[in-house]
């Protein structure tokens, strides 16, 4: 087995571990190094394969490919966290919910308490339970705010009403 | 000059998004002359395509293996042409809906805030405002550097070039998600993000097993070398695979609807009208022309499987959603069945070529009927102040224009005659009937029906009688836009023949002339048998000296 | 193996030691302060020792100049990052138990 | 097995130097069975760190773990006689990726007011786990039948590149390749930059009521006003900084550690930083010019310069020269333009996109990779800083760029 062949076997090996990381984990930090390890292991391959060339110089191409590439995850990597920070900031949460649950028209009555309340306790924290909560007050008096902007019926009732719209079936709007 | 014909669809929109991103308040200026500029040129370029043959174009002047070409058919060029007229009528659309979402939202700003938002909230809000002010404005930058980066993709003839212009587009298609702010929208721009990252890997590992066995990143010369050795295999189903998540097709298609169905709606239309099609067409590329193997037909008739039961899934979805922008974007997930179908049906050669042309054209009538959807159900939404279909009720009343848009764009999606949903699924039907895979047929035909089902619950619900309060007026860009877009995609099937020669160059199957040319006849009703033998004939020659 | 080979081999060797103490101290070592001193241990001198024996072997002094002001920096920087750290502990008030995640 | 391939065709025209540096472990790399067990060592570690990367609950040691695993990455590159990739992966791959990563989790863990957290359980119960391994296994398994299946010797491109490298106006192939061979790539690649920095703009500015807000239903739930209440307020440090955000950038890598502005008043970095970060501006300059002819160019000395920013930024020193919104959007796109401005002043010069005169190559390509580093430079600053490089807009130049 030449360097190559083995590195390219390890490259492999990672691409796998981050599959399989991004599948099982449910962190969204963990999803994105997750899909950093993927990369990684895709580019080692990369390399690793082209190392074997004839010459006996290294083939320059696929190393600029993957410096192009490791400048490409890092845009990605870089765009993912800005979407997490902010998705953090407004819910609270780290993670996705099930697809298509947090679609408003395709939430069925009872998938709702499926994601939120269980998966708030499985961190096993305490401080998070509290952190979501007052993040849902907030939210609630943040969406008379939002409402406003929709609905320009601007008076008091229809801030505190979104909770009743919440029943609707409107993922976002118990938290 | 001719050479610039080729290079200019890159240039221009790329160069423009730069120059947006910097240009303060004239962004939206530069937008919609890059809009209106990048038509001719698209045709421009078809123009030369069909003069001239297949075009290409050594960048930086390095023939292929060490270099990058560029290459334009008649497949390239009429990706180009969909993404010019779909990308001019999102530009004027999002010029009043940008417009008007601020003006509308204004007025709340500056209302006294309510009980729940207390002085620091106040502040808040005047952020806020510029925020979205610059928010809007960033859909100009990334909606002109989406656009490059779909021309770069149709015409490049680099597989890792490919892959570049892949991640632009995912990036491109997140900042656009992101715009709408919404909860939905982040969790589905995070969502779409990561699964295209990780598709965007494997065609990317897919690309280094390529490249290790045959030492060349140009897709002409790959197809070349292509071997079917268990390596290339391994390698075809990496690229394929990262393809079909991009594409959405049915059991991966389960990032799009919120995805689609939460994005602003101009960046709904661009999305689903064209960033699908375009991981569409570089699996059609790769499949038919680099890999082309008889032991893919089994390969194919998978795809084809799943494209039949994503038509049947994402049609009962969507029968089934209660939001407006949901509905069409499950709409998106069956249309995106029809398109693989053509891996089915192309395995038998006599009817390769009609499969494969009704498949250009299906994405060329469902770019524009699809977009034309979203941008009237945007509308729509917005006079209605709600996003569910109930909302609309007795929209026709109000906003008879765009309810009007919406029926036409329904008539392309259903693909009732004179469509060009109708010239595509013409076509299909024939490769099916003809290669004798009823099933499919049969799929498809119930495809049309459910197509019937969901559009006339929206128009059911806009024609009803309404319970007194008007809807809200909105700009007449918004309502015109939609409709003329929505005409086009009708008006595709009385001009089919045009494309559809355009196609013939540089096509992967030489078409069989008789059951082309019944078929279209047929069809279009034209009985100019002889003149389209000819034109075909013309076609041929030009393809042959380029 | 002339005596200079001998020289670069012990003090590679030595200094490769110095980072496996560190590592072992990082791992083992109680509290913040004390596992930063291991590290910085590791630092300063395995790293000093590992360019005194690069340097043995290097063929030309530009090189050995270039080595040396690698480690210079190196010892600027682990100086100052160990400092903040160290800072931020005892802020916390993390002083002297055992922390999992100090550091 | 490599033992065939050998330094001696390389064209030796620069510093010894860095070339027995950069290369010197060419010399070992016949593949003797003590250095293949090293290679498969090195290989278990590099998996054995992504698996605990990946598995650890604590993502504050995830993220360590990561950036071991991104210099480990780094090692392996040169061990792969890709030096210039382990330049990029060390300053890029680990470090900046690092810091963003350290610098969200500050922000997530900051509103609990813990330095570390949790990262949750598997996503599912163990058979749908056992389920998924199995595939990605399986997959993995037949993949790397397919990798051991290769012909020993791959065609690749290196012959080609290196017929031509006289053209390129370079002797290092890779920034040959990279600037000159296949420049439009790497175009694009400075474009895939300017996009991540506006989808981080729009994210971190868009604290407003959404269009779609507008549009009605789909719930817009709108973020809090910055100065909201809640447990997420006392934390120090908050990453995301609207347009007007005024508490500057106490932020850093650590600032999950909670600190209190104190970088001010600590003469130990501050004399740290003053020492270091012209050396750095020095390297970085010396790392594009070497690039030419040596590992190095455009995107390693961008990093070492975006290094040298957080430094600033940790010490709170990075006030230094004022820049307009407007200015900082100049600087993100600079590279582009020039890079775009040089291709197209190719085609009016009748040459095609990009293709240099061979006597002018070496000047344009070292131009548009000096312009390139600042811009790499200044665009990994934005996207630590949410998409802008300038922070703290002055308020005439905020509502003058209102548009």
């Amino acid at each position: 087995m030449t360097t190559g062949t083995l590195y390219a076997l390890c490259g492999l090996g990672l691409f796998g571990i981050g599959l399989g990381g991004i599948i099982l984990r449910t962190h969204l930090l963990h999803k994105i190094i997750a899909t950093n390890v993927i990369s990684s292991g895709v580019f080692l391959v990369l390399v690793a394969l082209a190392d074997r060339t004839r010459g006996g110089r290294p083939d320059p191409v696929p190393h600029a490919m993957v410096l192009t590439g490791i400048v490409v995850a890092i845009s990605a990597t870089a765009l993912a966290l800005g979407l997490l920070r902010r998705f953090y900031r407004e819910t609270g949460r780290c993670r996705l919910p099930e697809p298509g649950s947090l679609a408003p028209g395709s939430l069925a009555p009872g998938s709702l308490e499926r994601w939120s309340p269980e998966r708030r306790s499985e961190g096993g924290d305490a401080e998070k339970g509290n952190a979501e909560k007052g993040n849902g007050e907030k939210g609630n008096a943040e969406k008379g705010n939002a409402e406003k902007g929709n609905a320009e019926k601007g008076n008091a009732e229809k801030g505190n009403g979104g909770e009743a719209s919440g029943g609707k079936g409107d993922g976002c709007r118990t938290w | 000059m001719p050479d610039l014909v080729i290079v200019a669809p890159i240039l221009v929109p790329l160069v423009a998004g730069v120059v947006a991103y910097v240009a303060g308040r004239l962004r939206r200026g530069v937008a919609i002359a890059v809009a209106v500029l990048q038509l001719p040129l698209a045709c421009g370029l078809a123009w030369e395509v069909l003069r001239r043959g297949p075009l290409h174009y050594e960048v930086g002047g390095w023939s292929a293996p060490l270099g990058i070409q560029l290459y334009a058919d008649g497949l390239t060029a009429l990706m180009i042409c969909m993404a010019s007229i779909v990308e001019l009528a999102v530009g004027v659309y999002a010029l009043g809906y940008f417009e008007w979402t601020e003006r509308e939202s204004q007025p709340s700003d500056h209302t006294p805030p309510g009980p729940s938002a207390t002085g620091p909230a106040a502040t808040g809000t005047t952020t806020s405002e510029s925020a979205k002010r610059s928010r809007g404005g960033s859909f100009w930058p990334l909606s002109l550097l989406l656009a490059g980066s779909l021309n770069g993709l149709f015409l490049s003839g680099d597989i890792f070039n490919l892959y570049i212009s892949l991640e632009l587009l995912t990036l491109a298609a997140v900042g656009l998600i992101g715009l709408a702010a919404s909860l939905d929208a982040l969790a589905a721009a995070l969502r779409y993000l990561l699964i295209a990252v990780v598709g965007s890997l494997f065609y990317l590992l897919g690309v280094s097993f390529l490249y290790s066995l045959y030492g060349t990143l140009d897709w002409q010369q790959l197809a070349m070398r292509f071997e079917f050795d268990f390596v290339s295999r391994c390698a075809i189903v990496l690229l394929v695979l990262g393809l079909l998540v991009k594409a959405a097709l049915f059991p991966l298609h389960f990032w799009l609807p919120a995805a689609h169905g939460s994005a602003p709606s101009p960046a709904s239309a661009l999305l689903s009208g064209l960033v699908l099609k375009a991981a569409f067409f570089v699996i059609l590329r790769l499949w038919f022309e680099v890999f082309p193997h008889p032991r893919l037909a089994l390969a194919g008739q998978l795809l084809g499987g799943l494209g039949a039961a994503a038509i049947l899934w994402g049609s009962l979805q969507a029968i089934r959603q209660r939001r407006l922008k949901l509905l069409v974007a499950y709409s998106s997930v069956a249309q995106i069945g029809y398109l693989f179908l053509v891996f089915a049906l192309a395995s038998d050669p006599a009817v390769a070529w009609n499969a494969w042309s009704g498949t250009a054209y299906f994405m060329l009538s469902h770019a524009c009927a699809k977009s034309a959807a979203f941008l009237a159900v945007g509308s729509l939404q917005l006079a209605a102040r709600g996003g569910e279909i109930e909302d609309v009720t007795g929209a026709a009343a109000d906003h008879p224009v765009t309810v009007y848009a919406f029926a036409l764009a329904g008539v392309g999606l259903m693909g009732l005659p004179p469509s060009g949903g109708f010239v595509a699924k013409w076509l299909l039907l024939r490769a099916a009937l003809e290669s004798h895979q009823v099933g499919l047929a049969i799929v498809m035909l119930a495809g049309g029906v459910l197509a019937v089902g969901y559009v006339f619950r929206v128009l059911g619900r806009a024609f009803a009688a309404t319970d007194g309060a008007p809807q809200r007026p909105i700009p007449r860009l918004m309502q015109w836009t939609p409709l003329v877009l929505a005409l086009v995609s009708v008006g595709l099937g009385l001009v089919a023949l045009q494309p559809l020669e355009l196609l013939r160059i540089g096509a992967p199957f030489a078409p069989s002339s008789s059951a082309q040319s019944a078929g279209l006849s047929e069809q279009a009703g034209l009985g100019e048998q002889a003149g389209l033998g000819e034109q075909a004939g013309l076609g041929e020659q030009a393809g042959a000296n380029p | 193996m002339t005596l200079l080979d001998g020289l670069s081999l012990l003090s590679i060797a030595s200094g490769c030691f110095f980072f496996v103490a560190g590592s072992v101290g990082m791992l083992r070592l109680p509290d913040a302060f004390t596992r930063l001193h291991a590290l910085t241990k590791a630092d300063s001198a395995g790293l000093g020792l590992l360019v005194l024996g690069l340097g043995l072997q290097a063929d030309s002094w530009w090189t050995v100049l270039r080595l040396l002001l690698i480690w210079l920096l190196v010892l600027l920087s682990s100086a100052t990052t160990c400092h903040l750290i160290a800072q931020s502990a005892l802020r916390r008030g993390a002083a002297l138990r055992r922390g999992d995640n100090d550091e | 097995m490599r033992g065939g391939r050998k330094t001696a065709d390389r064209t030796e025209n620069t510093d010894e130097g860095i070339r027995s540096k950069a290369y010197s472990h060419r010399e070992v790399s016949t593949m003797s069975p003590v250095l293949w067990i090293l290679d498969a060592l090195f290989c278990a570690s590099l998996l054995g760190l992504a698996w605990q990367t990946l598995r650890t609950r604590d993502l504050f040691k995830a993220i360590v773990l990561y950036i071991v695993f991104g210099l480990m990455m780094a090692m392996a590159w040169a061990r792969l006689d890709a030096p210039d990739v382990a330049l990029v992966e060390a300053a890029i791959g680990a470090g900046v990726t690092g810091v963003l990563l350290l610098s969200t989790l500050g922000t997530l863990s900051a509103a609990r007011g813990e330095g570390s957290q949790r990262g949750g359980a598997f996503a599912s119960a163990v058979p749908v786990a056992g389920l998924v391994t199995g595939l990605v296994g399986c997959l993995v398994g037949v993949l790397a039948v397919a990798v051991w299946q290769l012909p020993v010797e791959s065609p690749g491109l290196s012959a080609a590149v290196e017929a031509r490298q006289e053209e390129s106006g370079t002797s290092n192939p890779v920034t040959a390749v990279l600037l000159n061979f296949r420049a439009y790539d790497t175009l694009l690649e400075l474009t895939v930059l300017l996009l991540a920095v506006l989808g981080a703009e729009v994210l971190a500015g868009s604290e407003a009521a959404g269009s779609e807000a507008a549009e009605g239903g789909v719930a817009a739930q709108e973020t809090a006003p910055r100065q909201e209440t809640g447990p997420r307020q006392e934390t120090g440090p908050r990453q995301e900084t609207g347009p007007r955000q005024e508490t500057g950038t106490r932020q850093g890598p650590d600032a999950q550690q909670e600190r209190p502005p104190a970088a001010d008043r600590d003469p130990v970095l501050r004399g740290f930083v003053r020492l270091v970060a012209p050396a750095m501006i020095v390297v970085a300059g010396y790392v594009l010019w070497i690039g030419g002819e040596a590992p190095g160019g455009a995107f390693p000395s961008g990093a070492v310069l975006a290094a040298m920013s957080f430094l600033l930024m940790l010490a709170r020193a990075e006030e230094g020269p004022r820049l307009s919104r407007r200015g900082g959007r100049w600087i993100l796109v600079a590279g582009l333009i020039v890079f775009w401005g040089v291709g197209i002043a190719m085609l009016a010069a009748e040459r095609r996109f990009l293709e240099y005169p061979v006597p002018a190559a070496k000047g344009l390509v070292l131009l548009i990779e000096a312009v390139a580093a600042v811009s790499i430079a200044a665009t990994l600053v934005a996207l630590y800083r949410g998409g802008r490089l300038v922070r703290r807009p002055r308020r005439t130049v905020d509502s003058e760029f209102r548009s």
